[in-house]
């Protein structure tokens, strides 16, 4: 049997499996279905300041291998998730990554310091700083686009936090130069990076002939884009073999939906893997792929899944 | 939130019923946990299918004794022609079940007898033949209207008769029974039955007019929404729609875990409208004028 | 029957549909299975000054709705091109939008100026300048992320052709600021955009541990990518409504695969459609998506395609 | 380019064969058109797959009078797992015949007559029972080798005794006939029969053996190739492999287009190598250092 510890960032985890933010809600859920503290982490919805409806709908398409949302960052607040959420998850043995945004850096780095005055504080394994949410002083572009503004916020999150939880900005697929982003974040204090968010898309109603979500625009998820997550993955992972950015951890997310495909983002540099979209096929999703991966390792003959970890690369092979 | 199983069921029987197939699987976990008013999510499309999401399913009937669940599928789409082309002998992958079940009504009349109505337009009547035998065990006077543009599209008409106490027809076109929609012939049900609880499936429209019918009539109506789902199981937030909690205050609640069954006047029905809704401006975190 | 000219800068088709460059190969072989002269125009593989052998294989992976190429732009070269294949599509009928490139903007133009010496420049319709190819001036990064690169090219190939010919400038989707490169292309005289190139992917071939593909990274094309053409399009269209950019024909393509998703295109702002990827799984795709495309014209009561051309846009339903 | 067309076949017959699968399909058109070393091109998954190109199978047998065309599968992934399981009366989209076919031997030996030597590895066999029938139709002495890593891979032992004039088995581990590789036993047939024309079909490294004993041989190889295809009709490019034309020179062709059949002494086996095939240096349009 593999050895399955997940390391990153100093946080050791005892496997790499994790939900996706905003595929899981807040753990109750899921937890109907299988044990959610046999994952290496349960990472939540993400949560802003204060409590938020979301948009209206429909707020979701599906589209050939995947899926649209525009859910609009719907939550309770970051006062229930410290006190009612989070609690619960810490009562089951989950280790919790917490998803965070903000319209400012400055109600990210509130949004954390609330987090930390939480009673289950301890389960908190890290936080996952959600920048492709709409920056309120750029007239709704999200700061994942801009590198400068991302950094800013994770500078923000970073100062708030004792340095031992680890900090993962979560990034767009949706620019030019992702390394450059992710050069921007790793500067800022990031201790690791979540590759990919949802990447911009849109459908058509052609029986109304207007745009099928509310929202108009919305985030395309699923086994069709995984493709796009790979190739993020090796980009950035790339870039740290050749020293154009300092090396750290990135947690891999983008169409998983099989141990396979949670061996292939490994392969292409994810130190850690979460499953979204998969988990509206089938609600084991994240523990089905843990066990398949696990099997995987073992038929290839792996001895621990650090060994398949950016394995792909040549660098890696040949270093 | 109750018990809930995920199985793969095997098709013992699919036919032609109107418009609709009857399903007949076999998921003797769900059927050991389901009650009326809840539904199964269906994967759809095989394995090697580019169809993610789940399709949901009113639950006909369930039989803890055999281990079988029912549904009555209307071919919509791709997904639903796949669930209806299935045979006997072949599996779907069901999650079930789910969201919450039609409450029993806890009024009784002058008679010491409690009664409902039961309302369903095209398919929607499938979950209610269940519940009408479960209310009349319980010493419910049932009555059904059941409601459809044509009789093709009329579900259960057969049934209804064996399982309530009266039963009225009305279709679009007249094709069968009288011409006109459920709700020009509710009213007067309602008054005669004395019912103190409306149980309604069907149509957004439907649902709001038996709302608006029970409300004249003095009665609770309780009705299932089918609203475009994702997951089914609580964790993506597509389904939401605006209803009023306890406390007065409007929240956008999944339909698929507080739901299928509301209180149709805690439903926020004038948010609904042309395909959409609207998120109202006094939910609770609704949009603020130049915020998010 | 709905009246299906189509009409895009000065050009009229008798119809919206074409092929897509690189997914017809130069006509001949889909010529066994339907007449391509019904087509509203036909779209030649991308064509470069000299033979090219492309790269070796694997140049190809099936993804999930999708698929990923790097096939390497592999062409007999312009000689070949203006004096065999433009001659043979002429014979048939064929409208011809000839897809060129080169590694600078001198080659774009080389290649161009030598295509009006062919003995059938008479079939051909316009020029489609495909600037998702590496620019050998920029270690081999593409034109199309670097908006000042792509104008250079599309004046290039302007100033070289007769101002009757149109120039479409095709568009990558992999930048931060789509309409900034459509900008800096209509204002350097393209008279149209096509929307979209593959988007930049990657898989893993996880027997092997090492990149499937010879060239590492592919373009992702098919269903899967559909929703982020229509977004593109969509985008660009909406800023020529808000007059941030001139208004010029889009030609949309990615990801069509029957009338339904051509109308979706079109719905999004799109004046002509491309069927790629779709003509692998069914070599008649192109004409299958005119026919299913005219009867559901019919049936939904439009008079013209025109009518549907950006139907979506609350712009155009409320001017 | 000769005839070809797109149809949908009917399933008549699927029957398991070893640890493949025979079909018989009925596709008139393409049974009309086809001749031995083309294949077919289906569809997979059906109407909502997420599998978007279509896979290859060399034609087993095609009769234009009752219009069928078979195939033999082996499960190798998720598509062909699908073709696997069609049942009679089920539908695969074909389009076919694609490819060139065998080329028939034009170099008659001292008795005036043509001799050819047929080599199958795995279900490779499958097109050349055919191709024997119309050798030994035309005049041409046939003898047949297959080799299989086990007896249950190797296809059609039972088939080539009626259609050749001998037969040789190897397999790997020794299950059925010699054990071995085609080629240990090859070198002796070659001699024996005497043959102008070998005629290959199976994975790459048999080919260019059989190639290698061809030439030893003094005899002409016509080797069958498997090349990733994703379109099977010449439009995509992705099926190219480096072959050496009439002029002398290396290009990088369409296996699909100008293949499967390839005179293996114009292949360029130097190129091919770890799953990979490089553009070789020389190749027309290769890349230059510092170039593309
Ligand atoms: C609680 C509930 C109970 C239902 N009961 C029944 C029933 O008993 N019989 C029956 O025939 N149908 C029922 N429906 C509707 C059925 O789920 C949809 O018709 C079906 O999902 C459409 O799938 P499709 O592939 O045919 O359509 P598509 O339009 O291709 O579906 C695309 C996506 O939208 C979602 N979607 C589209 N329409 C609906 C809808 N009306 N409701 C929910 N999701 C939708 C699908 O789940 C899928 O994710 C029910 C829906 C809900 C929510
Ligand atoms: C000319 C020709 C004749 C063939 N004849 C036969 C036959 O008679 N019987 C048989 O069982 N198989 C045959 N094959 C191989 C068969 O096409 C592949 O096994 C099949 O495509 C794999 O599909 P999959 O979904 O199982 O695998 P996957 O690996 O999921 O396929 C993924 C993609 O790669 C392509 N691909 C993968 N392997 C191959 C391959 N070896 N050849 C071509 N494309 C491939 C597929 O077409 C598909 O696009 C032939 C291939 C060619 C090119
Ligand atoms: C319905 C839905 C809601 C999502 N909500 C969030 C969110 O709140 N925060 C976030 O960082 N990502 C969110 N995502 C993005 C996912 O976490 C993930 O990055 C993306 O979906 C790609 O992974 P997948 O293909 O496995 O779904 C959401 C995705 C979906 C489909
Ligand atoms: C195999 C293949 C080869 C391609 N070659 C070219 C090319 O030479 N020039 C070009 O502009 N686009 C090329 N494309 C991109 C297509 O023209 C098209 O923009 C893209 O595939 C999206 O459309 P689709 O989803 O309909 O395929 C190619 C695409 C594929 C799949
Ligand atoms: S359908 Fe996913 S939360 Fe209701
Ligand atoms: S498989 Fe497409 S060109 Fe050969």
């Amino acid at each position: 049997m593999a050895d399955l510890t997940a390391s990153l960032a100093g946080l050791t985890l005892p496997n790499p499996l994790m939900t996706a933010s905003g595929c899981a809600a807040n753990g109750k859920e899921l937890h109907r279905f299988f044990d959610i503290s046999r994952l290496g982490a349960f990472v939540t919805k993400t949560v802003m300041a204060a409590p938020r409806s979301g948009r209206g709908t429909p707020r979701m398409a599906e589209t050939p291998s995947g899926m649209l949302n525009s859910i609009g960052l719907q939550g309770p607040g970051i006062d229930a998730f410290a006190d009612e959420d989070l609690p619960w998850l810490a009562s089951v043995g989950a280790r919790v990554l917490v998803s965070i945004a903000g319209g400012t850096p400055a109600e990210f780095a509130q949004v954390a310091t609330r987090l930390l005055a939480s009673p289950a504080v301890t389960a908190i394994a890290g936080l996952e700083v959600n920048i492709s949410c709409p920056n309120v002083a750029s007239r709704g572009q999200v700061f994942a686009i801009d590198p400068h503004a991302s950094a800013q916020v994770v500078a923000a999150v970073r100062e708030a936090v004792p340095i031992h939880l680890p900090v993962f900005a979560k990034l767009s697929p949706d620019v030019t130069d992702l390394v450059t982003v992710a050069a921007a974040c790793l500067g800022a204090g990031a201790d690791g990076l979540t590759l990919i968010n949802t990447t911009l898309g849109m459908v058509i109603d052609t029986d109304r002939m207007r745009p099928h979500l509310g929202g108009i625009t919305g985030g395309l998820s699923g086994p069709a884009i995984r493709p796009i997550a790979v190739r993020a993955i090796w980009q950035v992972r790339s870039a740290m073999f050749a020293e154009r950015l300092p090396t750290a951890p990135i947690i891999g997310v983008g169409g998983v939906a099989s141990g396979r495909d949670a061996l292939e983002l490994a392969a292409a540099g994810a130190s850690a893997i979460q499953v979204g979209t998969a988990t509206f096929h089938d609600p084991q999703a994240p523990a089905h792929v843990l066990d398949e991966l696990a099997l995987l390792l073992d038929a290839r003959g792996y001895a621990a899944f650090a060994d398949v970890v950016a394995a792909a690369h040549p660098e890696r092979k040949h270093p | 939130m109750s018990k809930v199983a995920h199985e793969v069921a095997r098709v013992l029987s699919s036919e032609p019923a109107g418009a609709y197939r009857h399903l007949v699987l076999a998921a003797p976990t769900i059927a050991a946990y389901a009650a009326p008013g809840q539904f199964v999510a269906a994967t759809v499309g095989g394995p090697t299918s580019g169809m993610l999401l789940r399709r949901s399913f009113s639950i006909h009937a369930a039989d803890p004794a055999v281990g079988t669940v029912e549904i009555v599928v209307a071919a919509h789409a791709a997904g639903t022609t796949w669930i209806t082309q299935r045979r006997p002998g072949d599996e779907v992958d069901l999650v079930g079940p789910l969201g919450r079940p039609f409450p029993v009504p806890v009024r009784p009349g002058p008679d010491g007898r409690t009664s409902a109505v039961l309302v369903g337009g095209g398919y929607g009547s499938a979950p209610l033949f269940w519940l009408a035998r479960v209310l009349r065990a319980q010493g419910t006077h049932v009555e059904i209207v059941l409601g459809a543009a044509s009789a093709d599209r009329l579900f259960g008409v057969d049934l209804a008769s064996a399982v309530a106490d009266a039963v009225a027809v009305t279709t679009d076109d007249g094709s069968a029974g009288t011409r006109g929609w459920v709700s020009d012939v509710l009213p007067e049900v309602l008054t005669r039955s004395g019912a103190s609880d409306v149980y309604a499936c069907g149509p957004m429209a439907m649902l709001k007019a038996v709302t608006d019918a029970a409300a004249a009539a003095g009665a609770i109506a309780h009705v299932a929404v089918e609203e475009a789902m994702a997951c089914g199981v609580g964790v993506c937030m597509t389904c939401v729609m605006p209803v009023v909690g306890a406390d007065g205050r409007t929240r956008m609640v999944r339909s698929c875990l507080d739901g299928p069954v509301f209180e149709g006047s805690r439903v926020r029905w004038d948010a609904f409208g042309d395909g959409l809704c609207r998120v109202p401006d006094d939910a609770v975190g609704a949009p603020q004028v130049g915020g998010h």
